[in-house]
């Protein structure tokens, strides 16, 4: 066993829709088989507005999911969307349960060694989270020391908090929560269970709207790099989407999506 | 009015989900009944070995949250075969389940008379033949009351399964929920569906040990 | 082997946290469940009719509905309607309402199994109805109740897993911690299903032991097993 | 019947008049009987008479529908009379014994002493043992009922009820569950009780006791006294033929 | 003993010096019988004796310790004999008659002509009927064990036997379980079976039965033969005195 504090845990999945199995992938001919089966399974965790979330009808939609379908589009495959808990993507895709992960993801030194990353598709920024009438002043997030706090289980904000906050002792390690889902946190933060938490500023941005909750502070200090694809190891798929998402940031493709789910 | 549209948009969202529940616990306790069964003939009627076996399945299975064996069964299984998560669900929920369905048939299965056995094999039935057409049909019966409360019981563990990203009657509650950050709306539906899924459950199965009661 | 040895170094003191948590909640929540499921268990069978319709509807709802739903019910939704409790008081009403549903179904089978005599006798010897509860009926379906009761603090002690979903860092919350942080699941669960097994197997063996103490000659009795 | 001796003294049970129905059937029509202070009065008649029904009346298990009893001076048939009260001067003994399961033999003559009558324990426990002696169970004070013969058991039962210092005893068939051999013994008891003095209402089938024992013998049917009297004319020069039924 | 007779045919069942002990207790102390056909011979002796383990062998319901079975030309405790091949051409028919509880009287006797017979279900049926009518119960064909007084349950279990076409049928004391009004109706059918020239070893205490429908009583104890002959010579003039014990 490896033992790597900051390994991504490995936990498989599956599909949401269909029962149909996909073969394990040999990620260097993941090229050949995704073609031949006319067809790329995009895993996701659907509850991460405005990249990933359910409409009504029970569509997957958000800006991560137009941009995989557009890339589906450019390789002539379709795109289904398999959704599972954000910490099982990266054993599925190492398992070739799923050929890719597109879910908010950022590519860190960690994740890196289980997994391949494309370029990044979009920066990215974090946000603290407080309740509608917090009185709190985060100017740092080193201010964000001390107060009870929560993140996602398994995302690089959490492990910012223990590596940052719990293991500099500014915070007490009960302190902080770890939520299977962003949303609950959410909940936790607007019931005033929990002062703060730390999460992507898009998602914070409409959580904190449909919660009544305040953005304390948008920042990029808690994270390097932006939101990418991840693939299997070694995949020949990594360089064709690498060069899709190059031309699609090109001819503004990328600025259409952005726009259509309200980004900016 | 708001208020019923609401109840009503969430409900008709969240009922779909309710196949996808009923078929966990359908596959659930499908597997658990071949398993339990199995478990349970070894147990009553094996050599040391099959019995020791079916004794240990139970007995540990049991001592053990059902959420961890679906963890554990989730990620083996798919390290093994390649499965949705309906299938890897539903197989380690019914996994958990035989173990339980074990114990139920092992007591049916001893209360079925010695006589039967020995008479079975006085016409000439070797041993399997017997406990086929003579000794589980019986204990079957027997085993409906005890078996019917454990279908409940499956019923209300399916949404454990939600945990590895099935589907079901939770799952889509939680969607909804994140979409309309409304979660007392989301789980109160759910809460409602369930109550009517084991109340019809019950009845059914009430019937059914009716039907099917052995006459003694 | 070297690096296994480490791993258990780094994972057993979380979870060993995590037990303590686990045993904090199922113990509280029992103890709730006791202190609900006593009285619902005796309007069951002795209330007025009003009553035992009332605690019908409780009891047939917590063992109809599915725990998890009814913890995310409590914990999520409950502030939706301004009820806002700590994620503890949460778990312990709901595992501790929950528990008093089965329990008071158990202790409901215990009175009437005491045969009807025993009331006759009592009240023959001066006994008003409520002291005949208290001192034949009770003292009896208690000792009767107890095999039913041992299963369910061990359901309780299983069920309490599902508490990690409210952020709850018990045994199981380590675990789900522990597995984002090692590249390890399965062996983080085995691990976890060994503590499970040998928590089960301590409360086992204590409780066989109570009931033993507690075994009056001639008095027994055992509802069928349900769970929590 | 007793008139000359009701004369001399009160009587310390009086039934006037009972009637008692379950539902349509009724059960009890019109049925009154006295008992003397030290009386034995031994209750016969075919099954499903209305036996256990009257006797269950003496101390209110049953409330009849309509007639008075009086227990001594005390009407307990009138409204506001405290039923519990009533029911710790009247023993009864069952004949499923009843015995509370989860106490020992002492125990259960206890409990009624120190629950009911408010006694303290260590009183309660040396009256308790005495009353055990008095049926010859000393020696069995800490066995549990599922430890006892039936025979014993049923003599338990005796000194549970004798433990409230009843003034009258009420038995309802308390030697029917008994084998043969074991319902020497409690007959011996009653016996010996009944020789001490104590006022006593006895269903029983048991003839020999009856006549041994018996003040009088009262014979019901379908709700009604049919015939009363001495045991030796009762057995041995019946007036109505039906008194053989039982025999 | 039927000496001349055995000469003339082969025995349809010879059990030669059989031993059988069930842990410490020797149970079958050398015990050699033959069975000629169509001969119906009664077993009688002492509870305890070995009667029942005797039968069993048989059938290889138990199997010998020491000894030697011949069925027909076959010897059954030969190694690699089947089991349930041998067990197909003995009937056996039990005290407490085993029906299977959760078939009707028509499916009791059609299972093993369908499931070990391997006959087909429309042959089976009609079979079984015949059966059933053999036995006097064609109109409770439908009926489960539940819905049978115990002379048609055993009466059934006699017609189960028999669908399998055996070549001998043991009877272990299959009256015992009945009341006597009801024992009638299995000794009948048992009589008839006897004069269709049917080979029966019957362990019964039945002497009415034994007397008229006997070739041979064996009195067995103490897990030896201690006398043979044919009825009326055991009855009327026993040569051990015991023979009376089961009478
Ligand atoms: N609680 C009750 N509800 C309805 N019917 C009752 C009840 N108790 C007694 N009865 C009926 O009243 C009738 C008289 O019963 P009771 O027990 O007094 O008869 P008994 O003379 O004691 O008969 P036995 O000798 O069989 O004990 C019976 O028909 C009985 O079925
Ligand atoms: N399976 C067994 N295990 C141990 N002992 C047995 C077993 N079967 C029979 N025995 C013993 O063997 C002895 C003979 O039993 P068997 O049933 O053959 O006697 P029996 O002559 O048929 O008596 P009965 O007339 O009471 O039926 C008895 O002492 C019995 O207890
Ligand atoms: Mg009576
Ligand atoms: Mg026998």
């Amino acid at each position: 066993t490896a033992v790597q504090p900051g390994a991504v845990p490995a936990a498989p999945a599956a599909t949401t829709s269909g029962d149909e199995a996909v073969a394990p992938a040999a990620s260097d001919g993941q090229m050949a088989k995704v073609k031949a089966a006319g067809k790329l399974v995009a895993g996701t965790s659907a509850d991460y507005p405005p990249y990933e979330s359910v409409d009504a009808d029970g569509k997957f939609v958000g800006y991560d999911m137009d941009l995989i379908r557009a890339i589906g589009e450019k390789l002539g495959v379709e795109v289904e969307i398999q959704d599972m808990p954000f910490d099982s993507l990266i054993a599925a895709v190492q398992q070739g349960k799923i050929d890719v992960i597109i879910a908010a993801m950022q590519a860190t030194p960690e994740r890196d060694e289980q997994v391949d990353f494309t370029i990044e598709y979009r920066p990215t920024k974090d946000a603290f989270l407080g309740k509608g009438d917090s009185t709190l002043t985060i100017a740092k997030p080193e201010d964000a020391g001390g107060k009870t706090i929560g993140a996602q289980t398994g995302t690089v904000q959490e492990k910012w908090i223990q590596d940052n906050l719990v293991a500099t002792g500014l915070t007490s390690a009960d302190q902080v929560s770890s939520y299977e889902r962003a949303d609950q946190a959410a909940l936790d933060v607007a019931s005033g269970r929990i002062e703060l938490m730390l999460i992507d500023a898009e998602p914070a941005i409409s959580l904190a709207e449909n919660n009544g909750l305040k953005v304390l502070l948008l920042t990029s200090d808690t994270t390097k790099g932006g939101k990418s694809i991840a693939l299997p190891n070694g995949s020949d798929l990594k360089a064709e989407i690498d060069k899709i998402i190059a031309e699609f940031q090109a001819d503004g493709t990328i600025q259409k999506i952005q726009e259509a789910n309200g980004l900016p | 009015m708001e208020f019923v549209q609401k109840f009503i948009t969430t409900f008709q969202f969240i009922v779909e989900g309710l196949w996808v529940t009923i078929g966990v616990t359908v596959v659930a306790l499908a597997v658990g009944f071949v398993l339990g069964i199995l478990a349970g003939v070894a147990r009553v009627y094996g050599n040391k070995f099959l019995a020791g076996i079916g004794t240990t399945y139970s007995v540990v299975v049991r001592a053990v949250p059902v959420i961890v064996i679906i963890f554990i069964l989730f990620f083996v299984i798919s390290s093994l075969v390649d499965l949705t998560a309906f299938w890897a669900g539903s197989l380690a929920l019914g996994f958990a389940s035989g173990a339980y369905q074990t114990e139920i048939f092992r007591g049916a299965l001893r209360s079925v008379s010695g006589g039967q056995m020995t008479a079975a094999s006085a016409i000439g039935m070797s041993r399997w033949q017997a406990i086929r057409h003579i000794i589980l049909p019986q204990a079957l019966r027997l085993a409906l009351p005890a078996w019917g409360n454990e279908a409940t019981l499956v019923l209300k563990d399916s949404t454990l399964v939600f945990a590895v990203g099935v589907p079901e009657v939770l799952r889509r509650a939680e969607y909804v929920k994140a979409r309309t950050f409304d979660p007392f709306f989301a789980y109160s539906v759910a809460l409602l569906l369930y109550l009517a899924l084991t109340l019809v459950t019950t009845q059914v199965l009430r019937q059914a040990e009716n039907r099917y009661r052995l006459r003694l | 082997m070297n690096d296994f040895l480490m791993f258990l170094q780094d994972v057993i003191p979380s979870l060993l946290k995590g037990t303590v948590i686990t045993l904090e909640i199922a113990g509280v929540s029992l103890l709730l469940g006791v202190v609900v499921g006593l009285p619902v268990g005796l309007g069951r069978v002795y209330g007025p009719t009003w009553l035992k319709r009332v605690l019908g509807i409780y009891t047939t709802f917590f063992q109809g509905t599915p725990l998890l739903i009814q913890l995310f019910f409590v914990y999520y939704g409950l502030p939706a309607a301004g009820i806002t409790f700590d994620r503890f008081t949460a778990a312990f009403l709901t595992l501790g309402l929950n528990s008093g549903a089965y329990q008071a179904e158990y202790l409901r089978g215990a009175l009437q199994s005491v045969s009807e005599g025993q009331m006759t006798a009592a009240r023959a010897i001066g006994m008003s109805k409520w002291q005949a509860i208290r001192a034949i009926i009770l003292p009896q379906a208690l000792r009767l109740v107890l095999p039913a009761w041992s299963n369910e603090a061990i359901s309780m002690l299983k069920y309490t897993a599902v508490v990690y979903l409210i952020a709850v860092p018990d045994l199981m919350g380590q675990a789900k911690i522990l597995s984002s942080k090692y590249f390890a699941p399965i062996q983080i669960y085995l691990i976890v299903a060994v503590f499970y097994l040998v928590l089960v197997g301590i409360t086992y063996f204590v409780l066989r032991a109570v009931e033993k103490r507690a075994g009056i000659p001639g008095l027994t009795y055992s509802p069928e097993h349900g769970g929590a | 019947m007793t008139n000359s001796e009701a004369a001399k003294t009160q009587p310390i049970v009086r039934l006037e008049d009972i009637y008692k129905a379950f539902g349509v059937t009724e059960v009890l029509k019109g049925v009154s009987l006295s008992l003397m202070p030290q009386e034995v009065v031994v209750l016969v008649g075919p099954s499903g008479t209305g036996k256990s029904t009257l006797l269950r009346c003496v101390n209110l298990l049953s409330r009849p529908d309509k007639g008075r009893i009086w227990l001594e001076e005390l009407e307990i048939t009138a409204p506001g009379v405290n039923e519990d009260k009533v029911r710790q001067r009247v023993g009864m003994v069952f004949q499923e014994f009843n015995l509370f399961t989860h106490l020992t033999a002492l125990e259960n003559v206890m409990i009624g002493m120190t629950k009911v009558l408010k006694m303290d324990k260590r009183a309660a426990h040396a009256k308790a043992l005495e009353e055990l002696e008095r049926v010859g169970l000393a020696n069995r004070a800490d066995h549990y009922p599922a430890q006892l013969s039936g025979g014993q058991k049923q003599r338990v039962a005796i000194a549970r009820a004798l433990g409230m210092d009843p003034h009258v005893m009420l038995f309802d068939e308390p030697t029917s569950a008994l084998d043969p051999e074991l319902t020497g013994e409690v007959l011996a008891v009653m016996q010996k009780l009944a020789f001490e003095g104590m006022t006593m209402m006895v269903v029983s089938h048991e003839m020999g006791f009856a006549r041994e024992v018996a003040d009088r013998v009262v014979f019901m049917e379908g709700g009604y006294i049919v015939e009363a009297g001495p045991p030796e004319q009762m057995f041995d020069h019946p007036q109505v033929d039906r008194t053989r039924v039982s025999q």
